[in-house]
């Protein structure tokens, strides 16, 4: 369930309260999508929408944690010093 | 854009003739119902507009110029809704479509009959704009409009305008052998990016509110049957324009005639940035959507990268792409290669594919 | 797409499935809750490729899956009125009721309106003034704030003829029923990410305590997907069962806050019948009594809706993981996608209809 | 009687193979959409009850067999409601209607394609009944069917079915001059009662409550065209089925391309009692209704009594009359003579008739 | 048919014709009430053939042709509810209210029935209960018993969504105001057979007393109508002014009283607008209070209908008798059946449509 | 207006009163007519029907009138003899 495609705001049309709303982009088209749930996202960032509704931001820091996972993993070419380095992370 | 607004709007820009001789600038059942009223729609509107490609005449049947080579022969019917879409109208289509039947059947579209059924209260302004690009289509493609036929049905009775065309074509040496003798080792070429015109209609009809309207790819693939024709003669097993069910839809006819295995693979699959963010959106696979200038050829093996060159090099062809080979059966009729790498069943769709939120 | 495609990288995903391949030294059996990570398992090939690493067993993570028969048919009715207009997910559209689907009563002439969004229906009312519009309101937490935001904008705008029929489900009560099974087979959890998104991941904390299983809150594109499983694989291994979130790019510990208000204020947690669970207490949502003038069921003076099943559908064992789809004595006989048997195979998220669909073509099934 | 019973309370006999795939005994939108519904439908239902008039197979265009004589084409839709009348259904009109014109043209119907318009909810029954009335009048006729097409389209946006047949058939020495040749002493010729099919159809879908129901005059005219011009050869001018408009919009038509003044005799005109009492009591013209197996035939000066002795020797052709003759244009382009001997003229229909009070 | 085609006997009709001529000795001008009797007139040919011996001008007849515009505009609007469904006599499709037709409202998407008797209608009621049925009773005297039948059906059977739009004229009023203009040309009338056998003809007698013309009672048929010219022509030669009824196989002196009783029952006199005359006191049939529930005006809350016309259309002029119709400017011009400016030009009925289909074609009248 | 249309009574379904019907024919075919003006009519008599309802039986002695006028006039192939019959039936 819960189909929820993440998407860029191009534009805020009605930036406040429950009714807010902005222009998203994703891939190659744009639609109105309602904020009322991401009303402190800023232009440029990217938001996942479900249903026409925004529900959440999404963190670019966060969204690159598992590149850096990977990228230590290649290092190391093996999986104990990952695994250790995990555990860490998340202990 | 605002061509679109004003085609869904609806405020044509009156100037058919026949608006002339009745109070209504809608087309009413007594313009079907075989009185002066059709002779009038058939003479000032639909014969006067087709004239430049049309032989049409008020006669039960017209002959047809003489041939020497076979001739292949082919229907459809257009039910489009909305009529004017990102990318075409129904009229354009409804030659396109026929067209293109004959083209990837190996033949020369030469002719074709024009049936409309109209829904009483259709805007006279708008059969014009149809009739016209139908003439349009005509033109650009060749074909001539040979007979033709006017029905008006009551209010409710159809959704605005439903068209048939049926075409005749002179078939070229070397017809093409068909999907039944697809062999391992064919490889399957796609002619350009794919779902467009279901997306491009999606879009207007549910008014998903999506900009840029994404456009349909509603276009002749006779210059393209020709080209290929000409430099790869019969190395051309097949050809199909991928229309309902998709690429998708077409692989399962063919490897069903074939007793094939057809092999594609997801990344090589072109599609358009608006086709992809819609159909993400949607959770739907442009496999399965309809095309309407996009065809699926089968070459023999070796041939593959000839084809697609030749493509690419044609106009509104440079995103023709090989998407996969044909095999010997094996688990399943058609399969596709997505992230992992691993080959797995791809859908025979049961029906167009509805948007989906889970 | 950024955010999608990156997510999909084939070399990635292998270097994941390698790392679990690695990291498992038996085959451990996960519940992914939600449909949509069963869709994107069999759809990117990632549960063929686990065979024997992982056993992935599907959740009653669907929603429409859920969808007690009673609602179906309450919708069905509702479809049938001249003066209705029934608006639906397209999900909803093939789900057998106990006579029929939503898609047979369109065929048979009712007003069956497909929307992308909750929004899009309220769109519909202001347009058919004369008509009534029900939204037919499924879906687990992630869906409930657009159908309070279409109640807030409906009530914004005066509109009287636009209500609900609300059939949302919560998915931790269900996990909890599922676990409290003597025999249920399930070693760890992968959390509905989306859910999450919305609701947060703290009430999952007694969850772990008490039953001692790992939740590792998971994404829905491969690479999340692969994360995700690393991440409950870890645990096991380590014979742990900690709460954990891969899907921290949407996912914070306490949810979205204005989603939660939104629901909070539209909606009541209640006990709901799930489509082959039977009634599971605080198992659903339904309109607290302030909004109840948008209750369907109340303008169209329905009460209790009763609970029905069919009964030689299996997917109460498919939905708990004691049953796969195919070893379902009707799978891919009498029971397909077009003609099923029940929800699951209905559903593009239900199990039954992935696995038929990205498991077992047509030939296979009956060969 | 109870056979008309059955066709209007709907209550079909279920035995269409597709059924089997599907819980609904109705065709559904799935059914139109490219997918594995699809293919079955065409494949179980349609190719099966067809093929034994068919060379229909699944790819786009169909090759037609050589011939040695020039060609003519026509189309025709068919949106008759109700689907069954008495005397015919859709199914059989859809082949007689495009036989019939490429009959009145000289031409012996050889090929048709066959398009469907399916309205969500048909029971495939009754697409399956009319199906093997298709099959079963095309087998009468000589036709084989070459190509079709498959639409579905939701509730609502249809009634029922509309077909579209095309037909091609091949040009019979000597080809009629046509209605511009029709020359001043020039014989008028109907083949049988006129008015039968729209009364019939009338009858039922007003529901008039009338008995005996009158039956349609559906039927090929082909046999008739044919023994008539090997009777009478260059002798004849022209023909035509007095379809939408009757005798009435067919003599209008002849009368515009002619310039002669066409003038008949009410007297002369065959009309059933049946089509003679409703037309009575609805206030209606049997000159300006809806014929399906009637057809007006000009002849030279001098040949209607052979062409009528012709005609009345055929089967279900006992009823021809000569009605009338052309003559230099006069105080109208199409004129009657009724009681009192006068020639007036006679109204070319603005539509169909309706029922009148008045 | 018996009593159909004997009246059509060629010979004997032109025996009658012979005679009529024979009798006339100079042309007297006749004015036929009827519609009905028009379109027999002209389709056979009889009024071309007594050119120079007898003018027959048309009169008021066509009950299709007087229909109040206002009444039209109302009957549109109803169709266009979604609730309703229009039923009619199909001769009242086209004629144009002062926006549009009912042929018009229907091709927008209004639903029209046409229907052969208004008992017909009853039966839509019967089959859609969900829907109002309004029966646009039109007609003068003679339909008034077959509308009045309706109601008592619907009456009988409880119908509840089955109503009248009436608009039922009476004849004698229309003839008197037209005789009361001081440039009439009216020599002696053929009464109006089919009004006569439901209303008899006693009320003339004052009728011929008042305004010393004769009046003969006049059927539908070649000979039938031929005969009652024959006896204009005889009582005008030897100037009398009688009373005369020459279609009694049909006509009673006291007509019906079957039929006059039920239109008594359920109708009362009442004044009503004419389209081309105005307002003619005791000029139509209402709904008596007794029956109002059965009034569409009522249930639909419409007060009194505005008397509209197009000021361009001189149909009070063609249906006075003061212009034939061919002498109308607009007639074969901008007025004709498929663009008529008036209802004349409407009706089957009307003066100007059979002039313009029996006595002129296209070609000849812009010719 | 009032298309008027002879019709033989071929069966008598309900007799009485205002709801009166029975099968009638016209030419080739036969159809329900409301007979609530014409109760005392008998099956094989002709009634005149306008709009589904019959609204008077036809007198078979007057229909005959005419062509005794008829037969009359042609008898004395001359119009003064009729007329002076005629006026003399009328008067
Ligand atoms: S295969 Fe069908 S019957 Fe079996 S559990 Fe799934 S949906 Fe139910
Ligand atoms: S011809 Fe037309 S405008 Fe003139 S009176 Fe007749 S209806 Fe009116
Ligand atoms: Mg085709
Ligand atoms: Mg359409
Ligand atoms: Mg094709
Ligand atoms: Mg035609
Ligand atoms: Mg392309
Ligand atoms: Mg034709
Ligand atoms: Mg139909
Ligand atoms: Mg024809
Ligand atoms: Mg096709
Ligand atoms: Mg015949």
């Amino acid at each position: 369930m819960c189909l929820g495609i993440p998407g860029k705001i191009i534009r805020w049309l009605e930036r406040d309260g429950v009714f807010a709303q902005a222009e998203v982009e994703f891939d190659g088209v744009r639609r109105v999508v309602h904020m009322a749930c991401v009303t402190e996202a800023e232009e440029g960032e990217y938001v996942i929408v479900h249903a026409g509704i925004a529900i959440s931001r999404i963190d670019p820091e966060e969204a690159e944690q598992i590149f850096q996972t990977l990228a230590e993993m290649g290092d190391d070419e093996g999986w104990h010093a990952t695994e250790t380095d995990d555990a860490g992370e998340d202990s | 854009m605002s061509e679109r607004e004003r085609n869904l709007s609806g405020s044509w820009q009156l100037n058919c003739p026949v608006l002339l001789l009745t109070t209504s600038d809608c087309v009413t059942l007594a313009h079907g119902e075989g009185g002066r009223l059709s002779r009038k729609l058939i003479q000032e509107c639909i014969l006067k507009t087709l004239q430049p490609v049309s032989s049409l005449c008020l006669n039960d049947a017209a002959p047809l110029p003489r041939s020497e080579r076979p001739l292949a022969m082919t229907t459809d019917s257009y039910v489009i809704t909305p009529l004017f879409f990102p990318g075409g109208d129904i009229g354009s289509l409804a030659v396109y479509g026929t067209v293109n039947d004959l083209a990837v059947s190996g033949a020369r579209p030469l002719w074709l009959t024009l049936s409309l059924i109209i829904e009483e209260g259709l805007p006279l302004a708008v059969l014009e704009r149809i009739l016209e690009s139908v003439a349009q289509t005509a033109a650009e493609t060749g074909v001539q409009i040979m007979a033709g036929d006017t029905k008006v049905v009551p209010r409710g009775a159809a959704d605005g305008l439903f068209i048939n065309t049926a075409g005749v074509g002179e078939l070229m040496d070397p017809v093409p052998v068909g999907p039944d003798r697809i062999q391992a080792g064919d490889e399957l070429i796609v002619s350009g990016p794919v779902g467009q015109h279901g997306i491009a209609v999606m879009a207007v009809r549910e008014e998903l509110g999506v900009e840029p309207v994404p456009q349909s790819d509603s276009g002749s693939l006779f210059p393209a049957v020709e080209n290929l024709r000409h430099k790869l003669g019969a190395r051309v097993r097949c050809l199909r324009d991928a229309t309902r069910g998709g690429v998708s839809a077409v692989l399962h006819e063919w490897a069903a005639a074939s007793d094939m295995t057809l092999s594609i693979e997801e990344r090589l699959i072109p599609v358009t940035p608006e086709v992809r963010g819609i159909s993400e959106l949607l959770g739907l696979d442009p496999l399965h959507i309809a095309n309407e200038g996009t065809m699926l050829i089968a070459v023999e093996q070796g041939a593959g990268a000839e084809a697609v060159a030749e493509l690419q090099g044609l106009p509104g062809m440079s995103g023709a792409q090989k998407i996969g080979e044909a095999r010997e059966r094996g688990i399943a009729a058609v399969t596709v290669r997505r992230t992992l790498g691993a080959e797995q069943p791809l859908a025979d769709p049961l029906g167009s594919p509805l948007p989906r939120i889970c | 797409m950024k955010y999608l495609d990156e997510y999909r990288d084939p070399e990635a995903a292998q270097r994941l499935l390698t790392e679990i391949r690695k990291t498992a030294t038996h085959c451990w059996t996960l519940m992914e809750v939600c449909g949509g990570q069963t869709h994107s398992l069999l759809r990117h090939g990632i549960a063929a490729e686990l065979e024997g690493t992982v056993e992935l067993i599907h959740g009653p993570g669907c929603p429409v899956c859920v969808t007690d028969q009673g609602a179906i048919d309450f919708a069905c009715q509702l479809a049938q009125r001249e003066d209705v207009i029934l608006a639906s997910f397209g999900d909803m559209l093939r789900v057998p009721g106990s006579d029929s689907s939503l898609l047979d009563v369109r065929t048979a002439g009712g007003r069956v309106q497909v929307v992308y969004s909750p929004l899009d229906a309220v769109e519909l009312a202001r347009r058919y003034p004369e008509r009534q519009v029900v939204f037919f309101a499924v879906g687990f937490e992630t869906t409930a704030p657009a159908t309070a935001l279409a109640v807030r904008q409906a009530d914004r705008d005066g509109l009287e003829n636009f209500s609900l029929l609300v059939s949302h489900v919560r998915v931790q009560p269900a996990m909890e029923t599922l676990v409290e099974a003597p025999d249920h087979r399930v070693q760890a959890f992968l959390a509905a990410g989306h859910v999450c998104t919305v609701m947060g991941y703290e009430s999952y904390e007694s969850f772990v305590e008490t039953y001692r299983l790992p939740v590792v809150v998971t994404g829905f594109e491969p690479l999340d997907l692969l994360e995700g499983i690393l991440a409950c694989v870890r645990q096991l291994e380590q014979q742990q069962a900690r709460l954990e979130n891969c899907y921290a790019r949407s996912v914070q510990e306490a949810g979205n806050r204005a989603a939660r208000d939104l629901v909070q204020e539209i909606y009541q947690v209640s006990d709901r019948a799930w489509r082959g669970f039977g009634v599971i207490p605080r198992g659903g949502l339904e309109l607290s009594p302030e909004w109840s003038q948008y209750d369907a069921r109340i303008r169209f003076e329905k009460q209790a809706l009763p609970v029905l099943e069919n009964e030689e559908c299996r997917s109460f064992d498919v939905m708990t993981g004691q049953l796969k789809p195919t070893a379902c004595p009707h799978f891919g006989k009498r029971c397909r996608p077009e003609t099923p048997l029940g929800a699951p195979m209905v559903s593009s998220e239900g199990a039954c209809a992935a696995y038929y669909r990205y498991g077992m073509s047509a030939d296979h099934a009956t060969a």
